[in-house]
């Protein structure tokens, strides 16, 4: 399976990824440049952390101009498999990929720590290595993760089932006394409709091995290689 | 020559932890009178253009596209000087 | 502008006089500005350079000792880390929140200038007292500040120390230090080579950002520098990102013969520096300097102190290249000036020449004072201080106070607002180890990194404080697993022309020097911050050690925290009864005096190999150093961090027991470790003649402590959350 | 009840990152003609009071202790509506 990961100036997880892909899973990974405008033959797209053009204006606003957005965008409308981690998830929104806008946490501070993540389903492309309800442990970093959307469409993301990830505590429990940034019903993380983009404030990247202190991250990545090849095997049949 | 300012401002309805935050200090500080305080952006720009009709079109369609995010934000824009 | 004279530039008399007699005539204001700057306590190092001579700044694995931009040690595998630790106090007293992010991007380029790229940030602050409005304010905005432009250049932020004094209350310290990882043969000098090579300005445009920022650094704060107040100098770590990335490709290609930073005294002393190494000269016009204010002239430009901009000097033919690469990052780069023959400062303004200075004189010419130190009389009364005639109070009681001491609480509210984790190296984060653990990617190796200083010592005795600071150092490295490879320092002092403060820089630098060179810790790199005063008096001389060690195998690290029932706890080293200078007289008695702790260089090099050995065998399952708050805190603090409790008794120790559970004596730490592992490590322990003390084991949900007849009872989650919530409580 | 709009700007000089990050940004999308971008703070304030002229007062005390930092912010008061 090719990954691509693409660096935006300002992006500062684009070799923690890669490193992931690479070293941890094995499997095929490049940098593409963001000004790019065209994507390689690509089985999925990772829009890594970072402070792409510094968070200037808003975090996302302005990375989403980049040259190789459409392309992103037109490889996540034809169904291709695309993650946005921490800024990357913010850049989803943004560019109007996944629904809603991200705020300032309600601390107002940044925020370094290791969050517990209920995962609410696990018939989707980055969760089928993973069970619904399962807990995991994945750290967060980020300044603006309070997630918001207005009631409409909060209601549809539930009527769809695009919740993927919401913030608890240890015993499972995502309650709003469990949640680090204030965001809207505890959002984590979110899927698109179609189930092929999740936009995600937490880095699993940043627990896929073990001198790390955790390895619950890595079941997200290898969840997407395990449905790419479950593609390729129903292709061939 | 043109200067306009652009004020971006958060939707109503849309909680703004920072206004919050600056209205407790402002009530730590004795002035109590202050009810709400809600924190946007003042953006000048200089635009080189002669015709404020144009202008002012133009930076609607930047307000759009780059200044504001509609899902959580207003703006409105005003032409305040021309050389 | 022109009414200023030298005087107020920071000249002394008899310094103008030998500038007149080398120049052979009156300089021009331009002139006597590239003079001043270069020639103030923080460029030129005239009040301290005699003193650092003394440190011991060789050892086998030094590759790079002071002298550059950063100081370098190996690592094997052809590896090497490149760090230094540097102050940005006096703009953050003026701007907290631009003043200590620009103090992390400014010791950022000093490392990957070097061509390393930065793997670590960590800080040491320090402030008055919590309880003040004013300093809560300073507090945070540092913090946030820090935090801010670390995060986005996404280098991890993964350790450091923060105390609160009231010696501080108008003149915080706020002094960063970086890491950076670099491949040995890839190392970049700042040398300014060949006559004819142009030299070439990138990054940022210059404003009229800081200005006088080195002389003002070099003075005390006063009425008279609010007034003189420089614009604040922003920092943009957006901009800084794209120059990491930029500035290491240029390496990585070696397209550069040199390169060199832009900070203290902007453009000036980076092209004087740079020029410097090989005797040569330089030129440079000040109108293709890329400005972002109108109107500057020659002077603001030369001193200007905006952030985030390199200097370069390409090798030949490779500017071509060099400007593609910048190009890519959307960065601009221009040929401002060349080197020269003759050993000239020259400065022009398009065709007009408007300043000619002999660069030689400029910096190594900078006057040099030896003072004479002079013993104040606080030094002996402290000392004779008796601690017998304070009243015994209950250890329960003090151990809930020491918790909740800010300075010894939990710093969780400060790290929290940094990114530590990002590049995925971080192995013992902050909090959990006594120094910070990195891995290096593709080799089984790890790093560890701590910065420590307590001033409170160095007041009372300059002389043991320093061998202490170094010590303390080295004993956490030693606790997580890692052996101490080298040290770089930062010296915060008040007035070095008043003699009891110079005293207090020979004595510590003295007892820094000592350790250093006992503990085979060199001294690198470092930096100086002198005049740190207020009209309430100096602050504490606080120099502060940055150390970083080596893990050979990451596999063997240990961090703080106690984890199973059943585990022995054992204190390594001697029971001791010294309080002088301790948190606990400060909290619980108000009293900041006494004899500090004596400290035996071989006794804590011999507990740092047993501790080595020990976490190299995977023998102990915690390791913590006693430090402030003594063995009851060290204790407290494992049980909180394993939210497990333990039962000790301590025995063999006559006298009073706040003296032997609140003592901060050096040369000791608690280990937990399974009970059949006690032989073996008992031998290793007789090997090295390092005391055993098995005092108690990992039990139950309580810390309870007896010794004699008095007795700690407290369940470990009351006692975490006195300990987690004190700062946060105070910051709300 | 009465309205006030706080305007907070970076002092002239004072490097503005993120305005130029914008500028940058503007340019990319094909506003050329876009020359300089500042961004500073638009604050908007209830206050319980009914006299202007107090209010105006309070809220320039407000802006000099926190609503703007001195060292590199100007600010700007103005009232909009009284109820
Ligand atoms: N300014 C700071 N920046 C980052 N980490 C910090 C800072 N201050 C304290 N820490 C971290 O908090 C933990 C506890 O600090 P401290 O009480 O000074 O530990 P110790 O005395 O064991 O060195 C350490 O991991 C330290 O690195
Ligand atoms: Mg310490």
């Amino acid at each position: 399976m090719r990954f691509g990961v693409v660096v935006f100036p300002g992006s500062n997880c684009d070799a923690d990824c890669y490193h992931v892909i690479k070293d941890v899973l094995q499997e095929e990974v490049d940098y593409i440049w963001h000004k790019e405008s065209q994507l390689g033959a690509y089985d999925a797209i990772i829009l890594p952390g970072g402070f792409s053009y510094g968070d200037y204006l808003r975090t996302g606003a302005i990375a989403r101009f980049s040259p190789i957005m459409p392309a992103v965008i037109d490889f996540a409308n034809r169904g291709g498999l695309v993650i946005g981690i921490c800024n990357g998830f913010q850049i989803l929104l943004e560019a109007g990929l996944l629904p809603g806008a991200m705020l300032r946490n309600q601390s107002l501070k940044f925020i370094c720590d290791t969050a517990y993540l209920k995962v609410k389903r696990n018939d989707t492309p980055f969760t089928n290595q993973l069970a619904a309800g399962q807990l995991m442990k994945v750290p967060i970093a980020h300044g603006e993760g309070n997630y918001y959307c207005d009631e409409a469409t909060l209601e549809e993301l539930r009527r769809n089932n695009q919740i993927l990830f919401t913030y608890s505590n240890a015993a499972g429990e995502d309650s709003p006394d469990f949640n680090p940034n204030g965001s809207i019903a505890n959002i984590a993380g979110i899927i698109n409709k179609e189930g092929n983009v999740l936009g995600m404030m937490p880095h699993p990247e940043r627990c896929s091995e073990e001198v790390l202190g955790g390895t619950d991250g890595v079941n997200i990545f290898v969840s997407m290689v395990k449905s790419f090849q479950e593609v390729i095997q129903r292709c061939k049949n | 020559m043109l200067k306009a300012n652009v004020y971006v401002t958060l939707k109503e309805g849309v909680l703004d932890p920072q206004g919050d935050a600056v209205k407790k200090s402002l009530h730590v500080l004795e002035y109590q009178g202050v009810k709400e305080v809600r924190i946007g952006k003042f953006i000048e720009v200089c635009l080189e253009s002669k015709d404020k009709e144009s202008a002012l079109r133009e930076l609607e369609e930047m307000s759009d596209k780059l200044l504001a995010n509609p899902v959580m934000e207003d703006y409105r824009v005003e032409i305040v000087e021309v050389e | 502008m022109q009414e200023l004279n030298y005087r107020e530039m920071g000249l002394l008399d008899e310094e103008y006089e030998k500038i007149k007699e080398i120049m052979g005539r009156e300089p021009n204001y331009l002139e006597l500005s590239i003079w001043a700057v270069m020639w103030s306590e923080h460029c030129g190092y005239k009040n301290s350079r005699p003193l650092l001579k003394t440190f011991p700044t060789e050892g086998p694995r030094v590759i790079q000792g002071p002298g550059e931009n950063a100081g370098i040690v190996d690592i094997g595998d052809g590896q090497a880390l490149v760090f230094k630790i540097e102050s940005h106090n006096h703009p953050s007293a003026i701007e907290p929140y631009q003043g200590a992010a620009t103090g992390v991007g400014g010791i950022v380029r000093d490392i990957f200038t070097m061509g390393a790229r930065p793997i670590a940030s960590l800080n040491s602050l320090r402030f008055g007292n919590i309880e003040d409005a004013r300093v809560r304010e300073l507090f945070a905005g540092v913090v946030a500040g820090i935090g801010d432009y670390g995060n986005c250049l996404g280098i991890p932020t993964v350790g450091g120390e923060v105390y609160f004094n009231p010696s501080y209350q108008g003149n915080p310290l706020v002094n960063a230090m970086c890491v950076g990882l670099v491949n040995s043969d890839e190392i970049a000098l700042a040398v300014a080579s060949d006559v004819g090579s142009p030299l070439m300005l990138v990054g940022a445009k210059t404003g009229r950002d800081g200005i006088h920022g080195a002389t003002f650094a070099s003075e005390e704060l006063s009425e008279k520098s609010q007034q003189k107040r420089p614009s604040v100098q922003v920092g943009d770590p957006f901009m800084e990102k794209l120059l990491i990335e930029a500035c290491l490709q240029l390496i990585k290609e070696d397209l550069v013969a040199g390169m060199q930073d832009l900070g203290a005294a902007g453009l000036t002393s980076s092209i004087s520096e740079s020029a410097s190494k090989k005797g040569r000269g330089v030129e440079i016009d000040v109108l293709k300097v890329p400005r972002r204010e109108k109107g500057m002239t020659p002077y603001e430009i030369m001193i200007s102190e905006s952030q985030e901009r390199m200097l370069i000097v390409p090798r030949a033919g490779k500017e071509k290249r060099i400007k593609e690469i910048f190009d890519t990052w959307g960065l601009d780069a221009v040929v401002i000036g060349q080197v020269t023959d003759d050993g000239m400062f020259r400065v022009f303004e398009g065709k007009k020449m408007v300043g000619e200075v002999p660069n030689a004189e400029l910096t190594a010419g900078c006057p040099v004072y030896v003072r004479a130190g002079q013993e104040p009389s606080y030094y002996q009364e402290c000392k004779r201080f008796d601690i017998d005639a304070l009243p015994e109070i209950k250890i329960g009681e003090a151990l809930q106070k020491l918790l909740g001491s800010p300075n010894i609480a939990s710093k969780r509210w400060v790290y929290s607002q940094y990114d530590y984790q990002v590049m995925t190296n971080t192995s013992i984060i902050p909090g959990n180890g006594d120094a910070a653990v990195l891995r290096i990617k593709g080799t089984d190796k790890g790093v560890a990194m701590t910065t420590d200083c307590n001033s409170r010592f160095v007041y009372l005795d300059p002389y043991q404080g320093g061998m202490l600071a170094v010590c303390e150092s080295a004993r956490n490295l030693a606790c997580v697993g890692a052996r101490p490879l080298a040290l770089t320092n930062c010296l915060n002092f008040g007035n070095p022309e008043k003699t009891h403060i110079y005293w207090q820089m020979q004595e510590s630098i003295k007892g820094m020097a000592a350790a250093a060179k006992n503990l085979n810790t060199p001294v690198v790199s470092g930096n100086v911050s002198l005049y740190n005063e207020t009209a309430a008096g100096a602050i504490y001389p606080t120099p502060v050690v940055g150390m970083v060690g080596l893990l050979p195998d990451i596999k063997h690290r240990v961090d703080m925290s106690f984890k199973d029932e059943g585990d022995i706890v054992v204190l390594l080293g001697r029971l001791r009864d010294e309080l002088g200078g301790s948190e606990y007289l400060a909290v619980c008695h108000g009293v900041e005096s006494g004899a500090v702790p004596v400290v035996d260089l071989d006794e804590e090099k011999k507990l740092i190999e047993l501790s080595l050995e020990l976490i190299g065998k995977d023998m102990l399952k915690s390791c913590h150093d006693i430090s402030e708050g003594g063995l009851a805190v060290a204790l407290a603090e494992s049980a909180i961090k394993g939210n497990i409790g333990f039962k000790v008794n301590i025995e063999g120790q006559k006298g009073r027991a706040d003296k032997t559970l609140f003592s901060e004596a050096p040369g000791r730490v608690a280990v937990s470790l399974e009970r059949d592992k006690l032989p073996e490590l008992t031998a290793m322990a007789n090997n090295k003649e390092i005391e055993v003390h098995v005092i108690g084991q990992v039990e139950g949900s309580n810390i309870c402590i007896n010794k004699g007849n008095q007795h700690i009872n407290m369940a470990v989650c009351d006692a975490a959350k006195i300990w987690g919530e004190a700062i946060e409580c105070h910051m709300k």
